[in-house]
C-alpha cells in the first residue's frame, strides 16, 4: 500500500489501462500538457500524442469523433474539462454513444469513458459546479460512475475503461488532493457494487462521491452520542447496488440519502422512492433526502457555502430521525 | 432555383459493364424506395420515410466506390446509400416494417439503418450528428495505421449546425481519411436551405479549413464517379480529408407522406428533366445499349425488388423479450419497471 | 365551449398572445410553412416571417439566440420540433438561459418558452421519442410544463409565455389531433396548479401529459371494481403541486405515480420520494411508480408498445395497493 | 509564433485628448488585473482570473467605440472589454471578491460579470456560448427597430466550437447588427490554437459565409480604431454582420495561476516589445506628450485603481439570504432542499 492523491490515481490507472491496452487512448483539451488538473501528467512522454490526444475547444466533436472511434475498434477516454462543459455534448452521449447499440440492434457496442470533473470547488460559481448525475442515471445504454476515493479512483476508472458500454465517470473536483492508501498491485475495484465504509444499526446513510466524506464525519458526531450509522458509498450510480442498500435499511430501519446535487428531482429520489417501495413496512421512520436546493450555485464563499450539504446538516437529519422533534 | 449545371463529361470512353451495374444499382435504389412508399399506405412501415428519389446517382457514383471495408455513415436520407454500400435490401426493407431478420432486427426502422459488416455504421436521426461519427471512425482508421477511408453523407441544411464545423476542422486538424459529402437537394424538409444558409455553403466553408472541395453536378454520375475516385485517391494516400458538395434534387417531398406543395411546379418539373437514372439510360444507349435491353434489366430490378418486399411482408415481428436485448453490459434494464 | 385539437390550441395561444403582446415571436424550422406537426399554420400569414420566423438547421443558436432576445425585449417561443433535438441545445438552455438571471444578481430575466414535443408516437424510434421531463424538473432556473389537453394547451400555453421564467413546454406528440372543449374567451391554466380531474378515496393516481388519458381508462376499470381512484394531472412539473398532492394521499392513503418516461430516476421518484417522506405513517400501502423500463425506445411495433405504460398495467398495480398478493 | 503585423498607420493627424483617454483606459484595465492578480495571491480571489495583460488595445480600440446603449457580450478575459463598456470599476472588483456590491452581487464573479446598466451582457464561462447571445440580442434590436449593435468579442479557441459557426450563420442570415470580434492570443488554455485550428482562422471562417472580415494587428490601436469605426458604421447603416480578427498576444498564462512555461521565452519577448500601452505611449510621445504627463497619468489611475481595490477589500459579503433570491419567479427554490 501507498498513499496517493485521488487526482494521481486516475492518471495510474489510465496509464496502467493504455499500457495493457494498445486500443484504449484519451482525448481532450490540453492534455498534452497534462490537463486543466494535470490528471495527464507526462503522460503524452510515454504514450505520444497520439494517444494521448490534444483537441480543439469542440465538445461535441470531442464526444462524437469518440463514438465512431469507439465503434470502431477503440476504447477512447474522454475528458470535458468540467461536468458542465458535457452540456455542450450531450446529443453525442445521449442520442448517440447511449442509444447506438441499441437501435443498431446489437450490431456494435461503444466502449468510452466520458470523464467528467464535478461538483463544488473554490467558488466555481453557476457554469463550472454541477453534479447532473440523475440526468446520466435517467438514460438507458449508461452506466454512470462517482468516485470518492484514491482506491475507487484507480480501481473504478481501470473498470469503466474495461467495460464495453459508455461510461459517466464522475471525479469530483474537491477531491483531487485527497490521499489516500492504494494498493501497488493490480487493483480493479468491480462497477455496481457500493462499499460499506462504516457499518452501524440505527441509520443508513447512502451517498457518494464527495458527501462521503462528510457522512463520515458526521457518523463520527453520531456516534459518540450512541447513534450508530451505516454509511454506504454507491461508487457506481447506475447499476446502483440495490440489495446492499435494502439490506442495510432492513437492519437499521431508516435511511437517509446525502448527495450534493440539487435535492429535486436528484439521484437520491431514485434511492428514497426505492427504498419506499421495498421497505415500507420496515421503515421505522420516514425516508429522507439531503441535497442542495434547487437554486444555482453561486461564486460568493458565503453563499457558495450555503448549498452545501455540510456533517451538521447531515447529523441534524439523522438525529431527528431517530428522535423525531415534537411536531 | 437553377437547374443542375451542365457539368462537362470526363469520360471520353464508356466502361459499358461497368455503367450497366450502377444503372442497375440507381433502378433498385429507386424500386426500393417506390415500394417502400406504396408499403406505408398500406400500413407496413409505421415511421417516417425519407426517399432519395432523384438522389439515386450520389449513392452510385460516390457510395458504390468504396471498398467494403471502407466505412460509411449516413443520414436519415440513407436507403440509397445503403444499398449501394452493399447492405441487403431484404434485411432492409424488413428493418423498415419492423421485422425480425431486419438490419437491427427491427429496433432502428428507416432512420438507423446500419449494416456493420459491410461498413456501414448507420443512418442517423438527428441532422449532422454522423459528421463527428465519421471523423472519429476515421481517426480510428489512423490510430490502428489501416488504409481504409470513412465516406460521410449529408444534405446541404446539415452544414448550418454546429458539429458539421466541429467535425470538419477535426478531420482537417487530426489529417484523417474521411470523404465529406454534402448532397445538396436545395431542401430542408419544407425549408429551402439557401434562405438560411449564408455564403455559398459547403464547399466554401470546407475551403476556409483548407479542406480541399469540389462542387458537382450531382445528376452526373461520371462526373461523380471521377470526383469521387480523385478524392479517394488522394485520401488514402494519407492526403486528409476532401469534400464533394454534389447539386440535386428531391422529387418527393421531405417524407413519404408531405405534398411539398411549397415548391415551384416548373422547378420539379426542370429537375424531372434530369433525372439521374433516365441520364445513365442516355448515355448507355449512346454506348450501344438498346432500349430493350434496358427495359429488362428495369423489369428484373422491379420484380426482384417486389419479391423482396412481400417477403418482408411475411416476416415476422420480433419476440417481445428483444425490447430489452442491447441496452448494455451493466445493469437490468427491468429494475423497478412495471 | 368548442371542440378543438390539441394541436389548434397551441396554435391559438400562440395567435392570441402574439396579438397581445407585440414583444412575442416564434422561431424555428420550417414556421413559415407550418411547423413539422402543423402547430404554426397559416400564422406567418397573420403576423409575417419576422414574428413567426424561419431557422437553420441550428438548434443550439436557436436557444442562445433566443436567450439573446429574451434578455434584450423579447418574449420568444422557441421550437425544438422533437424534444430529443432540444439535445443539440443543452448548454444554451442550462448553462445559459437557466441561470442567466441568478448569475447576473438579478440583471435580467430570460422570458422564453422552449416547445419541446415529446413521448413516443408511431414508431419514432430511439431518436425522436424520449420524455426528459425530470432533467428539466432538477435545473434551478426553469420552469417546467406538460399539459394533457386541449385546454389546457391553450391556457398554459398562454401563461408560460407571459411567464418571466424560461419555460420548458412539453406538448405531447401523440395528443396533437386530441379533441376537447376549450373556453371561447380567453383563457388561462395558472402554472403550478394540478388538476384532478377525477376524485376518488382509494388510491391517488399522480400523472401527466398523455399518461392522463391512460389513468382515466384505468380509473374506469377501477371503479367498476369498486375501487375508486383519484386522478390528478400535475399539469407542470415545476413547481409542481405538492400540496394538492400530499392532501388527496392523506385522504387516500395510497400513491401511485404514472409516467411516460423510463422510470428509473425519471420525476416520478421525486413524487413517490416526497410523498413518502412527508406521509410515511399515513402511508397504507408503500409508494408506487409506473413507468418505461430503463431502455432506449424501438422502432418495431411490438418493442414499442412493450415500454408503455398501459391502462391495464395501471390498474393492475392499483389493485395490488389495495389488495397486496400474497408475498 | 510571428509578431504582430506592422500595421500601417491610418490616422494620420492625431487626435491627442482622445488618445490620451484612451491610453488612461488601457492603464486602468491593466491596473485593475495587476491588483486583482496581486489580490489572488493574497485571496482575496477565490475564483480563477484570466487577465488580458498585454490585450488592452482591443478593449480600447473595439470596445470603448461602442455608444452607451450598444450591447456587448464578452468572455471569460472580459474585464479589459467590460471597463471600457462603461463598467464600474470597483463594482467589478467587489464582483471578483464576491461582495456585496459586485455587478452580480458576488453571485458570478470574474467569468460572469454583467452590467447591464451599460449594454454589457455578461461574460460567460462556456467558450462561444456568448456568439448565438449575440445574435438573439442583435435579433431582439431588428425586431424592435432599433439602431443599436451588439459587439460579441471571443478568442482564438472559440472558432472551433460549434456555436460559432451557427452564430455567424444566424447573424447573417438574418443580416443582424452584429460586430463579431476574435481576440486572437494565438492560445487557447495551454494549446497552441494553430495546433488544433483547420485552415487560417476566423476570418476565412466568416468570409465564407459572405460576412465581411478583416485581420488586424491587435496590439495597434489606431488600427483598430480605425477598422472598428468603418465596421460599426456599416453595420449600424444596415449592412450586416462583419467580423474583425485581431492578433494579439497573452501576456500572462491563461489563468493568473498558470506560469505558462509551454510557450518560447523569445515569443513571449517578442510580444513584450509590441506591447499596446508602450505603443500608445510611444504615439503619444511623438505626438507631444512629455513622458512627465505620462507617468502622471499611470501613477494616478493607478492610485486611483488601489484605492478601488481597498474599498472591494473592505466590502461586506452577501447576506446568506441572496443564495435563493434571482432563481426564479415561480416555485421555492428551497423546496425540499435540507
Ligand atoms: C438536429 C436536428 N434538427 C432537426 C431535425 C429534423 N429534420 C430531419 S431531416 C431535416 C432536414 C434536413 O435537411 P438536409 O440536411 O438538407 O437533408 P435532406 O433532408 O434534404 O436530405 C430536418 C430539419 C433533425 N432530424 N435533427
Ligand atoms: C465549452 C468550453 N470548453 C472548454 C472551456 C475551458 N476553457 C476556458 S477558457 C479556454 C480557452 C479559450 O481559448 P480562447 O477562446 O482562445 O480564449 P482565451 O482564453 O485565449 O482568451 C478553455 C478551453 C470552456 N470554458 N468552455
Ligand atoms: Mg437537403
Ligand atoms: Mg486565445
Amino acid at each position: 500500500m501507498a498513499a496517493i492523491t485521488y487526482l494521481e490515481a486516475g492518471r495510474r490507472a489510465l496509464a496502467e489501462e493504455m499500457r495493457r491496452d494498445p486500443s484504449v487512448w484519451a482525448v481532450g483539451e490540453d492534455l498534452g500538457r497534462g490537463g486543466v488538473f494535470g490528471q495527464y501528467k507526462s503522460l503524452a512522454d510515454e504514450f505520444g500524442p497520439a494517444r494521448i490526444s490534444d483537441a480543439p475547444i469542440s465538445e461535441a466533436c470531442i464526444m462524437g469523433a469518440s463514438v465512431g472511434a469507439a465503434m470502431s475498434g477503440t476504447r477512447p477516454v474522454v475528458e470535458m474539462r468540467f461536468s458542465d462543459f458535457a452540456l455542450c455534448a450531450v446529443d453525442e452521449l445521449v442520442n448517440q454513444a447511449a442509444k447506438a447499440r441499441y437501435m443498431f440492434g446489437g450490431q456494435t457496442k461503444v466502449p468510452l469513458v466520458v470523464r467528467q470533473p464535478m461538483g463544488m470547488w473554490r467558488s466555481s460559481a453557476a457554469q463550472h459546479s454541477q453534479s447532473l448525475e440523475a440526468w446520466y442515471v435517467h438514460i438507458p445504454g449508461l452506466v454512470v460512475v462517482a468516485p470518492a476515493t484514491p482506491a475507487d479512483n484507480l480501481g473504478l476508472l481501470k473498470s469503466a475503461i474495461r467495460c464495453d458500454d459508455p461510461v459517466v465517470y464522475l471525479e469530483h473536483k474537491n477531491l483531487w488532493t485527497l490521499e489516500g492508501e492504494v494498493p501497488e498491485d493490480e487493483h480493479l475495484t468491480p462497477l455496481g457494487v457500493a462499499e460499506t465504509v462504516r457499518e452501524g444499526r440505527d441509520v443508513t446513510l447512502v451517498t457518494w462521491s464527495a458527501q462521503r466524506w462528510a457522512c463520515l464525519e458526521a457518523a463520527e458526531t453520531l456516534s459518540a452520542e450512541g447513534i450508530e450509522a451505516e454509511v454506504i458509498d454507491l461508487r457506481t450510480l447506475w447499476p446502483w447496488d440495490r440489495d446492499r442498500v435494502l439490506a442495510s435499511v432492513e437492519k437499521t430501519g431508516r435511511l437517509l440519502v446525502v448527495q450534493e446535487a440539487v435535492s429535486v428531482a436528484g439521484f437520491g429520489a431514485e434511492i428514497a422512492a426505492s427504498v419506499a417501495e421495498a421497505l415500507h413496512k420496515r421503515l421505522a421512520a420516514p425516508v429522507k433526502r439531503l441535497g442542495a436546493p434547487r437554486v444555482p450555485v453561486s461564486y460568493a464563499p458565503p453563499l457558495e457555502a450555503r448549498v452545501r450539504v455540510t456533517a451538521e446538516a447531515i447529523v441534524a437529519a439523522a438525529r431527528e430521525q431517530i428522535t423525531p422533534a415534537a411536531a | 432555383m437553377t437547374p443542375a449545371p451542365a457539368a462537362p463529361q470526363r469520360h471520353s470512353n464508356l466502361d459499358r459493364p461497368h455503367l450497366l451495374r450502377l444503372y442497375e444499382l440507381m433502378l433498385r435504389i429507386r424500386a426500393f424506395e417506390e415500394l417502400a412508399v406504396e408499403a406505408q399506405k398500406e400500413g407496413y412501415v409505421l415511421g417516417a420515410i425519407h426517399p432519395s428519389i432523384g438522389q439515386e446517382a450520389v449513392a452510385a457514383g460516390v457510395c458504390a466506390q468504396l471498398r467494403r471495408d471502407d466505412l460509411m455513415l449516413s443520414t436519415h436520407r440513407g436507403h440509397g446509400h445503403t444499398l449501394a454500400k452493399g447492405a441487403d435490401a431484404l434485411a432492409m426493407m424488413r428493418e423498415l416494417f419492423g421485422r425480425e431478420g431486419g438490419t437491427c432486427g427491427g429496433k432502428g426502422g428507416s432512420m438507423h439503418i446500419a449494416d456493420f459488416e459491410v461498413g456501414m455504421l448507420g443512418a442517423n436521426g438527428v441532422v449532422s450528428a454522423n459528421i463527428p461519427i465519421a471523423a472519429g471512425a476515421a481517426h480510428a482508421i489512423k490510430l490502428r495505421g489501416e488504409d481504409r477511408i470513412v465516406a460521410c453523407l449529408f444534405g446541404d441544411g446539415a452544414i448550418n449546425r454546429g458539429p458539421f464545423l466541429e467535425g470538419l476542422n477535426w478531420a482537417k486538424v487530426f489529417e484523417l481519411p474521411v470523404l465529406f459529402v454534402c448532397e445538396d437537394n436545395g431542401f430542408a424538409a419544407t425549408t429551402r436551405t439557401s434562405s438560411m444558409t449564408a455564403g455559398p455553403g459547403a464547399a466554401a466553408r470546407a475551403e476556409a479549413l483548407d479542406i480541399p472541395a469540389e462542387t458537382l453536378d450531382g445528376n452526373d454520375l461520371l462526373a461523380l464517379e471521377s470526383a469521387t475516385r480523385d478524392a479517394i485517391a488522394a485520401i488514402r494516400a494519407g492526403g486528409g480529408p476532401r469534400l464533394l458538395h454534389c447539386r440535386t434534387y428531391r422529387m418527393t417531398g421531405h417524407t413519404a407522406v408531405d405534398p411539398a406543395a411549397y415548391r415551384p411546379a416548373e422547378e420539379v418539373a426542370q429537375w424531372r428533366d434530369a433525372d439521374p437514372i433516365a441520364r445513365v439510360a442516355a448515355l448507355l444507349q449512346d454506348g450501344g445499349s438498346g432500349s430493350d435491353e434496358l427495359d429488362a434489366i428495369a423489369a428484373k430490378v422491379r420484380q426482384d425488388m417486389e419479391e423482396i418486399c412481400q417477403s418482408a411482408k411475411d416476416s415476422p415481428w420480433p419476440a417481445e423479450a428483444r425490447a430489452f436485448e442491447d441496452v448494455q453490459d451493466m445493469g437490468d434494464p427491468r429494475e423497478r419497471a412495471y
